[in-house]
């Protein structure tokens, strides 16, 4: 019998997916429970996160063996500190995201309420599932609940948000089922779906080609599923035009659980010196994403659309990771996972601002924002904290990801990566302080002043504020706390042998 | 907009292929849990029985039989039959979905997990019953407009 | 060398970030807004001029406010170079404070709040730069420099001014990647980055990447130092209000970039490395090139502004030469100019900040016979203009003095001629200025009639003036920065 | 050669059967068209897990009397977890339809370049 606080691996779960049913039954009486129950869910969920990273910090790896059927026959739930780290992280954006959401869902889906917070529920569990498991088709099914509620919520959005949504329910599936058939020719050489046992199964068939092919298989699932360029087609779309309170859950989140797939399939079911050595994948992947930093920051200087503009940035920024993966040295693997961590809060605070801009003028071009600062002056700070991040100017905490990044390119002798880092921060400066110069400076293009029809621009209401505020925050505290969060948490997470 | 055709054949047809088509839907639900079959497939034929419903009296009928509240309701009862079992393990002192521990008077742990196995397939029957129902509602009755939400 | 521990270098930080926080909540009501910002100032000079005495008896303090990433704190060190700095940032803000609420309130200018707020928070970095103990925590107080002057300078949101802070963005952000570049490849190769008297990359390279790595970091700081032909953001962003042009030529912005080349020519590289590089010869021609050439390009300048700006490029790369020369009279030649240049260049942007307010000309044919309108205040120029050309006894003479005891010790004695050609070009192009003030008829013909600014705005001037004056007599007049010049000078082994 | 692309017929059926669906996703311009594509690909995906699961004169992986030995039973994990997929794959299904309806009702029709020309 397992005490308490390794139940949470599993509570971490049911209690998010039990609720998500629990919101249409109770929401038939009364529509207002939905929010409440959306956030108390993932709130508890936050708790049990917390928990869990305590316990595998203070006592080491948990082993949650589903129905109490033992590895490798049953599923099992694996919570080491790489999980531990990526489940506070979706956790804590999670929770402030949905706090943000009351009013923008209650503006833009009226009649909807209800049922847009039992599928952002299943997302949210989906998102957690593939987090904590150990077992790679377990993964594969948590990842299509977390992508068809995502095609959902998408969907729901305005203009071009159906057709987005499909163009990304086609990619995604092409994505899942590449990763699927991965999951297959695995099974086919080994007999196992258990990540751990299949880590001890495969290396002495490192020879063999099925193996190199379903390895190929994983990379290009998961590199459709979180927007490797050129394969990030369907991203700019989903995000723009799907509801704020959606573009501002799934933009911080979606892309970096993905990427932690890639980091478990890379590291943890194949061996460091497989992809490194045996295979030159990291290598690929590393100059993949260098040409996916560049490109995504030239795209995002031609948008004049906000939220169009952060999701090219996104592609981007998932250059980023890729590229710290890729590396597969200390420093670039830690810039990688911090990276996860401080573009998750990065882009949570600036679609949450993209949101409240929506929310109170209903504009999203950046050409149309002047004098927004006098009467949305907090707002606009968080935007600001928020490009400074993205720019990477310290203290904020996009510096120090992009100062681990350079770090690790150097200790890999590649100046091509250090010169793409540095370049792509100069670019996101330029696309970063367009905006700025915009909302801050109105005599520039003689001032748009008239006001949006409807209610005056003023102050997001508190529960849309608040959020910001934290992310913010967090950002800049994130940045100056690095060493702690490097130490404590990101070094025990790296695999074996570096 | 699906009209009922208004055939005699038809409808008698399916009035006598019906009760069979769910008395099966239920019994590959009970042997689902010892040999092929199970709470999926069976909630499968069931939903299909009410879709050849839809097809033979038109929509309007079937709805009047069973509308979209209660398919929510089963829906999420299902789920929550399944999880809930889940979770009573969990509340049992074993893991998650660790049906041994359920409190059912029989002699055995296994044949207390048969029983936690049938629960969970009711659950997953009830589930998939309603949501095949669902979708095909939802996409039969799109002309009407505005039950996208 | 005992090293005390002290939080006062983080107060000397946190107190005009701290006001900078108030300035913002109290937007609505001037008055209170720049008492925060008068207090902050006279804290933080008393704060600094507190660390003094500990220094001056050889003491260091430290501060250690938390690790940024494993081997790096955010770490803050008063050495006497620091202090140095420290002190001439914080002592001049006061006179920039005083002179802004004046200018401000003359003009009548938009936006003061946000004005005021990045003021406070450039000093801030400004005193972090000074006070950083390693390369990572001065980079992360230089980046907040330059943002937080990027709205100082593009502050009258005129497309010109826009286009200048975004010309100010691109050098600084541009600059700054190099200087990242550089620091990450410090630290791979030495593994520390903790500035040391004397230089610690000694033997942490093959030559060639050494050099590399110092041309990357004087491409990184000299931008900000404004060394030709990386000097073109200064005379664009003269299009900001006179007291952030004076904020950034004496004060913070370009002091912070020359600073930060002191540093690590001297405290990342050292003296005996640098000659071992052979490097030190070329940097000395280098900005010999900047020094006749920006003197040259003021000599064409008609608007006041921009002619000092093209004086100011001049006189910053005499700072840049004197640590470049590698002997320890043409350091501390190099150090008390940092802190003379500061005063003297500041008495000249304020009298042309005064005229401006005053007249409202900006341009140098046009004050023919200004100089009776506001004699106080010409005269405040006059004796900048003397001091930058080095004539005694104003205080620009004796840093010269210094250079050029310097030079003559290198063995170098074409920067004596260098310095001395500069000096030529200066009496030629602040000399006109201060005679047709004095001696010249005004356009109009009407009867000069004395109009000089408010007091705000005239003390600040003349009390510039004055200390660039007692500077030149007795240059450890109140604040003692020729003994601190000296202790740095004596402070770097390996010349 | 020929013996050992023949000998594993059932991966070449499943490439076949994936490459049309994978046409259709890419190539169709009407979205019922990439939609019955979606279908054919993941089928693909579905009828090779099924064949690698498949042994010759294995039976239904129920225990039975008189067969101890697994090899007797075909692998039933394989159809454990197709199973999975088919309902993800009905779901998507589901989902895409859904979607397709929303596309119809707001464009009036399901020809992407049609639509494409209508959001411009």
């Amino acid at each position: 019998m397992n005490p308490p606080h390794i139940q949470a691996t599993i509570l971490i779960i049911i209690i998010p997916l039990m609720s998500s049913y629990a919101i249409p039954l109770l929401g038939w009486r009364w529509k207002r429970s939905a929010y409440f129950i959306a956030l108390t869910a993932i709130g508890a969920s936050l708790v049990c996160s917390l928990i869990l990273l305590s316990t595998v910090l203070t006592q080491g790896t948990i082993h949650y063996h589903l129905g109490g059927w033992l590895p490798p026959w049953g599923i099992e739930y694996v919570i080491d500190p790489l999980n531990g780290f990526m489940g506070v992280v979706v956790c804590t954006i999670s929770f402030l995201v949905t706090l943000s959401s009351k009013k923008s869902v209650e503006k833009e889906l009226p009649e909807k309420k209800v049922r847009f917070y039992t599928i952002y529920l299943l997302l949210f569990t989906g998102l957690m599932g593939i987090v904590v498991t150990g077992d790679v088709f377990n993964l594969y099914v948590f990842l299509e609940i977390a992508s068809l509620s995502a095609y959902a919520l998408i969907a729901i959005g305005e203009d071009g948000a159906p057709l987005a949504s499909f163009n990304y329910i086609i990619m995604g599936t092409i994505g899942a089922c590449f990763y699927l058939l991965g999951v297959g020719y695995l099974y086919i050489v080994t007999g196992s779906l258990n990540m751990a046992d299949l880590a001890k199964l495969l290396p002495p068939l490192y020879d063999s080609k099925v193996v190199l092919i379903a390895l190929a298989f994983f990379l290009i699932g998961t590199a459709i599923k979180m927007g490797l360029f050129p394969l990030h087609v369907w991203l700019p779309d989903a995000y723009t035009y799907a509801p704020s309170a959606v573009s501002s859950f799934i933009a911080p989140l979606m892309t970096k659980v993905m990427a932690y797939i890639l980091i478990r399939i890379l590291f943890t079911v194949f061996k460091p010196s497989y992809v490194i050595e045996v295979v030159p994948v990291a290598s690929i992947l590393s100059w993949i994403a260098a040409v996916a930093i560049i490109a995504g920051s030239i795209l995002a200087l031609a948008q004049r659309d906000l939220k169009r503009m952060l999701a090219y940035s996104s592609v981007s920024q998932i250059g980023y990771i890729v590229l710290g993966i890729g590396l597969a040295n200390k420093m670039g693997l830690i810039g990688a996972y911090l990276h996860i961590l401080n573009h998750a809060f990065m882009k949570g605070c600036l679609f949450s601002v993209a949101g409240a801009l929506m929310y109170r003028t209903g504009r999203r071009n950046i050409f149309q924002l002047h004098t927004i600062h006098r009467k949305m002056p907090f707002t606009m700070g968080a935007l600001v904290i928020g490009a400074l991040s993205m720019i990477g100017i310290p203290p904020t905490a996009g510096f120090f990801s992009k100062w681990y990044l350079i770090l690790g390119s150097i200790e890999a002798q590649n100046w091509v990566f250090v010169a793409v880092i540095l370049a792509s921060s100069l670019l996101n400066a330029l696309y970063f302080f367009r905006v700025i110069e915009n909302v801050y400076f109105e005599v520039s293009q003689g001032g748009l002043k008239e006001e949006p029809a409807g209610d005056p621009v003023r102050e997001v209401p508190l529960s849309m504020l608040a959020p910001i505020i934290l992310l913010a925050a967090g950002i800049l505290l994130l940045g100056l706390y690095n060493e702690r969060i490097i130490s404590g948490i990101l070094v025990l997470a790296l695999p074996r042998g570096f | 907009m699906i009209v009922p055709y208004e055939n005699v054949i038809i409808k008698t047809i399916c009035r006598l292929l019906l009760p069979f088509l769910q008395l099966y839907a239920i019994y590959v639900l009970m042997h689902g849990h010892y040999s092929p079959g199970g709470g999926f497939q069976g909630g499968v034929m069931m939903g299909a029985s009410f879709i050849l419903l839809v097809i033979a009296y038109g929509l309007d009928d079937a709805q009047r039989r069973i509308s979209v509240k209660a398919l929510t309701i089963y829906a999420c009862l299902g789920l929550f039959i399944y999880s809930g079992i889940g979770a009573l393990a969990l509340l049992m002192g074993g893991n998650y979905l660790d049906y041994g521990t359920l409190p059912l008077p029989l002699s055995s742990i296994p044949k207390i997990r048969a029983m936690g196995i049938l629960g969970i397939e009711i659950g997953v029957f009830l589930g998939v019953m309603a949501i095949m129902i669902f979708i095909f509602l939802a996409i039969a009755s799109y002309e009407t407009g505005g039950k996208d939400d | 060398m005992d090293i005390v521990y002290s939080i006062r270098p983080l107060l000397a930080i946190l107190v005009s970030l701290g006001a900078a926080a108030l300035i913002l909540a109290s937007g609505r009501r001037p008055n209170l807004r720049e008492a925060w910002t008068l207090l902050a100032a006279v804290a933080k000079f008393l704060i600094v001029l507190s660390m003094a005495p500990s220094i001056l008896n050889g003491q260091v303090l430290e501060y250690t406010v938390l690790p940024l990433s494993p081997g790096i704190s955010l770490q803050l060190r008063v050495d006497p170079f620091g202090l140095y700095f420290g002190l001439l940032a914080s002592g001049l803000w006061i006179a920039t404070s005083f002179y802004s609420i004046g200018y401000m309130r003359g003009l009548n200018e938009h936006a003061q709040t946000r004005y005021y707020f990045c003021f406070a928070v450039a000093l801030s970095s400004t005193i972090g730069v000074a006070f950083a103990a390693n390369l990572l925590t001065l980079f992360l107080f230089y980046e907040l420099l330059t943002i937080s002057t990027y709205p100082l300078v593009a502050h009258k949101e005129t497309p010109e001014a826009l286009a200048a802070g975004r010309k100010y963005l691109t050098y600084l952000l541009t600059s700054a990647v190099f200087i990242l570049f550089s620091i990450a490849y410090t630290y791979q190769l030495a593994g520390s980055l903790d500035f040391v008297a004397g230089g610690f990359l000694k033997g942490q390279g093959s030559p060639e990447t050494l050099r590399l790595l110092f041309v990357a970091f004087i491409l990184g700081f000299g931008t900000k130092a404004a060394l030709m032909p990386i000097h073109e953001w200064l005379p664009t962003a003269m299009i900001a209000p006179t007291p952030v042009s004076a904020l950034l030529h004496a004060v913070a912005v370009v002091k912070a970039g020359v600073f930060s080349c002191l540093r690590v020519i001297d405290y990342v590289f050292g003296p005996s490395l640098l000659s071992d590089l052979d490097l030190w010869l070329v940097l000395g021609y280098f900005v010999s090139i900047t020094i006749i050439g920006a003197s040259l390009l003021a000599l064409a300048q008609d608007n006041l502004k921009r002619r000092l700006a093209f004086s100011t490029i001049s006189q910053l790369s005499y700072i840049v030469l004197g640590a470049a020369l590698i002997t320890p009279s043409a350091l501390m030649g190099s150090v008390l100019h940092m802190a003379f240049h500061g005063f003297m260049k500041i008495t000249l942007f304020f009298c042309a900040g005064a005229i401006f307010v005053k007249t409202g000309k900006e341009n140098i044919s046009q004050m023919n016979g200004i100089g009776r309108r506001m004699p106080l205040t010409m005269a405040a120029f006059a004796v900048g203009a003397f001091g930058m050309a080095g004539i005694p006894p104003v205080c620009g003479f004796l840093s010269k003095w210094y250079l050029c005891l310097g030079s003559m010790e290198a063995r170098e004695a074409v920067f004596v001629l260098i310095l001395l050609t500069s000096s030529l070009l200066n009496v030629a192009y602040f000399f006109p200025v201060v005679y047709n003030a004095f001696f010249k008829k005004e356009a109009g013909g009407a009867p000069p009639v004395r109009e000089e600014v408010s007091w705000w705005m005239l003390a600040p001037i003349l009390i510039c003036a004055l200390m660039s004056l007692i500077l030149g007599l007795n240059p450890d007049a109140f604040i003692h920065f020729h003994q601190i010049a000296g202790m740095v000078a004596a402070s770097i082994r390996g010349f | 050669m020929i013996d050992s692309m023949m000998s594993k017929y059932n991966y070449w059926m499943y490439i076949i059967l994936m490459m049309i669906g994978f046409y259709a996703m890419i190539g169709k311009k009407n979205l019922i068209k990439k939609l019955i594509g979606m279908n054919i690909f993941q089928t693909a995906i579905i009828l090779y897990y099924i064949s690698i699961g498949v042994k010759k004169g294995g039976t239904v992986p129920v225990l039975m009397e008189g067969l101890p030995r697994a090899a007797d039973y075909v692998n039933p994990l394989p159809h454990v977890l197709m199973l999975t997929a088919i309902v993800v794959s009905v779901s998507t299904t589901g989902v895409a339809l859904a979607v397709i309806l929303l596309i119809y009702r707001r464009y009036k029709t399901l020809e992407e370049d049609e639509i494409l020309k209508s959001i411009r």
